[in-house]
């Protein structure tokens, strides 16, 4: 990311307390995403009820660095989009044993390169004896497995990767 | 042997539970959920698993994603912390029927002590004072007014599956009775899906004393000396201590004794808490028996200098018991307050929110068990219990000294967070706590609207 | 630190002491942003009630980089600094009694309005029955005698408010 | 009656006495530099004044800003802590004169044992077992060559006026010893003005073993028992506890037999420790008295139950300890670690920085002494202390156990910040510190340059 801003309703701030607490507030917040962001920001500019935090980062690349370097902005992000979108993980929505297949030696539910339809069953999640069928939430052609046959998941840990369904893909 | 833990629970006293088997050579499995995920238990512990999504329902109180999760890790014994799965019966049998050892007592036993009825005449049978009410579950409005009438009025009608203060309903006017009997009973159907009810008398100017007791397997079954919890708003204990001031040491003894009589004859093994009833004259009554670690335990911890969750791991081993009854020594006093997330002036309604300053108090005979920190998010979506506080001291007066100096020192802060240091402060310094007069009423009385 | 501004509107506050307390606050900000950041900033603008503040590291890159804001750097610290520069006050080095006369009843060393040249005593600081002259830095003219006779100040405290000289005033 | 305390120090034990100061009903005047203007005691006290800049000379160590802040504020006690002023016989007897109760023992008792070549003298009086030296200070290296060969090789040129590992050489061969004694004289007179030189037996492998005694002024004298401090790098301690392991409590109860005889010969009041050196055969020696409270006080206040600092003031005040010998009970085992701002790999400098993350460790049965917080700045003008960790456990392999969890739970980062915390992970796990045969020596052949 590279600004970031997010502004509050413009009511004015009395009094140097005020100001004191809407400046606390804005820096926590700056700190909050300048720290816990996964990609650290180049700048961030935050600002509410007139006050108005910016601050920039050195070691980061050119987002920061202003005209003289022509950064794709339009590009970059696309692309970064698309591949986000293009692929995505079906999760395990409870903690138990993974199989791939209705029972022992069986055909598996689906292999890698099969196109799926939303709602198809992809695999169980056994947990206590009971057999949990696993669907898909949407269309889409397997990538990968990412689990193999047997094996523990947690919930939220993703199972399979999935790819745009063969006609949505460009 | 228990090589590894699950621990079924998150907060404080997840962590709690962590730090004791890290100290004791025992790995630990942090169960949490989505919205935990981030949490220091999950850090700290040797491994973690996420077995649900933020809900309760689906994560700590889903026992077929907590069985799954110990049986993917290789957990050989899931602690169930309180609350949540901790004194569900059920949850302890599937884990005896999984193989898995429930830190806790036998699912016989809780099932026997869970149910209000079947434990009233249990310990009456075992010659525990009990007040006067019906032995046995009532079978009718009828039956129950009839009963009412002969105990004297004020009584108190509870649900059989009741527990902690839920409920309950106090008449004190006969005309009122047959209402509150059907209101009780409808909530009781609702939430535990148990409509049985029983009567006893209500005492309305009561001290609320629990013995604490441990039993191993192998048939000994000590007493830890007693806890006064009577700072109660609305059934929630807010202050506890031990010893129990104001109480003749020779009660106290009587009461333990009692409660080891109540615990041998239910069969009773690992750490388990009798709840009594103490009138003005000293005279006390069993109210119930909670099957589990409670909050509070770490005051009975800093006087006796026993690990309680030691001695659960130790007993759900299969070992005995680390030391005997007259082993047992009780050394000074220690209190513990309860910081919560809530505005008491709002009624004590939760506030969540992100923390941007965090200072816990430190220093000499100070005790902090937590699982907050700067920058901590505290999610809406569980209790509001942010620390506890809890000091020693040599007397009462120098513990009550400590845990206002450490009250003081303690700053949460958050946008939109409040907490309730600053009520307990006031609390402290009230003349009937000082003067230890205090009752399970006197909150109310403080808190009632103008 | 290659850059600090500080732009004082007149229009929204009130005074030199308002001004001295907005940018304070901010100034505190702006520190605790750069202190307490494991990455440090390469540059920090905080803007409040008609007072912005704006800080850039040599060490870093290009300062605040951002095209958006045109900040007229050359200006404002000039601005700035007359104002800054305007009072100034005088602390006590040492922790003690603060006596504005030589002896009780006499005349005291400096009074409000009075010129000071650097060098001149202005007062005494006792420390241990030591009498510890306090002597002006720097020429100007006495606005304010903050500390009352026999008072006691700590190390750092103000005890003057100082002008600019008669001949520097514009 | 003692009714405000100025506190002249800084960091962690200013905060200490601090905390008992509220706890006891008296008021605090934090006295701090410009550098510590925004520190947690400067917070916590109710009243704070600046005393001078940055730098310890002009500020913590100036005796005319601290007694001067006293008055201005209206105290009428100093608490000195340790280091800093606390062993300046002068500055104990300005505030004499001053008026000021000054928390320690008299300027004259600590003339008499801040030289320690009246201290040996003394203490040989009082029966004291010494080593092998000189009974008072040297006159000329002729003698103290003569006496070294009389009393054999290693033997250990001390500085009269040195103390706590400054001041000091070690000499192993005769050849060596006339330019060890011109250097070592240099340098006192350098650091302390005071060239006076003694000369004693050097023990090669020797345990610290310290007896911490308490006397008010009303000729009673009681001793706290002993703590072993023997892991110490460069004269530093690391890791303290009590009681020392494997040392027979009867030779522990003649070393506090003898502590409180010194205490008495001299007329001590107060808290002060004797220090002493035991060898591998059981066998202790007198080495020097610490007008102060230590650093590492905390371990022996877990162990009894005793506040130091509590004790200090009432001393202080006139009154009578607040327990008899008898009455002193010792439970357990406690262990202190001092976690510093310093990097191991580079042979221990200090690293001054602003801490991002600070996560102290909690739980039952630990203790956490420190002033630092998420977003501290430690300055590098003081000395590197960030946190002493003390915890409590019934046996030692448990206070083991527990100071390793606790370490492990401890984190403090920041950028170019290092500290201590796996070092001292890393020496309790050494075998010779579980089997308690450690002894000062250890840590020297860890970190010996390879």
């Amino acid at each position: 990311m590279s600004v970031t801003s997010v502004n509050g309703n413009q009511n004015r701030i009395n009094g140097i307390a005020d100001l004191d607490e809407v400046a606390g507030v804005l820096r926590q917040h700056v700190h909050a995403l300048a720290e816990r962001s996964s990609r650290a920001p180049a700048s961030v500019r935050l600002s509410a009820r007139g006050v108005e935090l910016e601050i920039s980062w050195p070691d980061s690349a050119q987002p920061a660095a202003g005209p003289p370097v022509p950064v794709p902005a339009v590009e970059l992000p696309s692309t970064t989009e698309t591949s986000a979108a293009s692929t995505f993980p079906l999760c395990a929505a409870t903690v138990g044993v993974f199989y791939r297949a209705p029972e022992p030696g069986a055909k598996p539910f689906v292999s890698e390169g099969d196109t799926i339809r939303p709602g198809q069953q992809v695999a169980i999640i056994e947990a206590m004896k009971l057999m949990i069928p696993v669907e898909a939430d949407r269309a889409g052609t397997v990538l990968e497995v990412l689990v193999a046959d047997g094996e523990s998941v947690e919930h939220g840990q993703p199972l399979l990767t999935l790819g745009p369904a063969e006609g949505a893909a460009r | 042997m228990i090589s590894k833990v699950l621990i079924a629970n998150r907060g404080e006293i997840a962590l709690r539970i962590a730090r004791t088997c890290r100290e004791a050579g025992v790995a630990t499995v942090a169960a949490h959920s989505a919205e935990d995920r981030d949490s220091a238990v999950v850090r700290f512990a040797d491994e973690s698993v996420q077995i649900g999504p933020g809900p309760a329902k689906s994560s700590y109180l889903s026992i077929p994603a907590v069985v799954e999760a110990a049986r993917a890790r290789g957990a050989d014994a899931i602690h169930p912390g309180y609350g949540f799965l901790s004194e569900n019966a059920d949850f302890a049998e599937v884990c005896e029927a999984e193989g898995l050892t429930f830190i806790g007592p036998s699912a016989r036993v809780m099932n026997l002590l869970g149910d209000k009825s079947s434990a009233r005449a249990i310990m009456l049978d075992a010659g525990l004072p009990l007040l006067p009410g019906s032995r046995d579950a009532l079978t009718s409005a009828q039956e129950a007014k009839e009963l009412a009438d002969e105990i004297g009025y004020p009584v108190i009608i509870k649900a059989v599956a009741g527990g902690g203060g839920r409920g309950m309903a106090v008449v004190r006017d006969p005309a009122d009775f047959d209402r509150a009997y059907a209101t009780t009973r409808a909530n009781a159907q609702a939430v535990f899906r148990d409509g049985r009810l029983y009567v006893e008398r209500y005492l309305d100017s009561a001290r609320h004393v629990e013995i604490q007791v441990l039993g191993d397997g192998h048939g000994d079954v000590v007493h830890l000396g007693a806890r006064d919890c009577s700072l109660q708003r609305r059934h929630q204990k807010l202050v506890e201590e031990s010893p129990a001031p104001r109480l003749d040491p020779r009660i106290v003894a009587e009461m333990g004794e009692a409660a080891v009589r109540g615990a041998r004859a239910v069969g009773y093994t690992g750490a388990g808490t009798f709840e009594f009833l103490v009138d003005g004259a000293g005279r006390f009554y069993f109210m119930e028996v909670n099957c589990r670690l409670q909050v509070e335990h770490p005051v009975t911890e800093m006087v006796t200098g026993i690990d309680l969750v030691r001695e659960q791991l130790r007993v759900a081993a299969g070992e005995p018991l680390g030391f005997t009854q007259d082993e047992v020594r009780h050394r000074g006093v220690a209190i513990e307050c309860r910081v919560n997330a809530e505005d008491p002036a709002r009624d004590f309604a939760p506030t969540p929110g992100t923390l941007t300053r965090c200072v816990l108090p430190g220093g000499a005979f100070v005790r902090v068990d937590t699982h907050v920190e700067h920058g901590y998010r505290i999610p809406a979506l569980y209790d509001s219990l942010l620390a506890k506080l809890i000091v020693w001291a040599p007397d009462r007066d120098a513990a009550i000294a400590k845990m206002r100096r450490v009250l003081a020192e303690t700053e949460i802060r958050g946008a939109g967070v409040s907490t309730t240091a600053e009520f307990l402060a006031g609390l402290l310094d009230h003349p009937r706590f000082r003067a230890a007069e205090h009752d399970t009423a006197l909150i109310g009385s403080l808190t009632v609207p103008a």
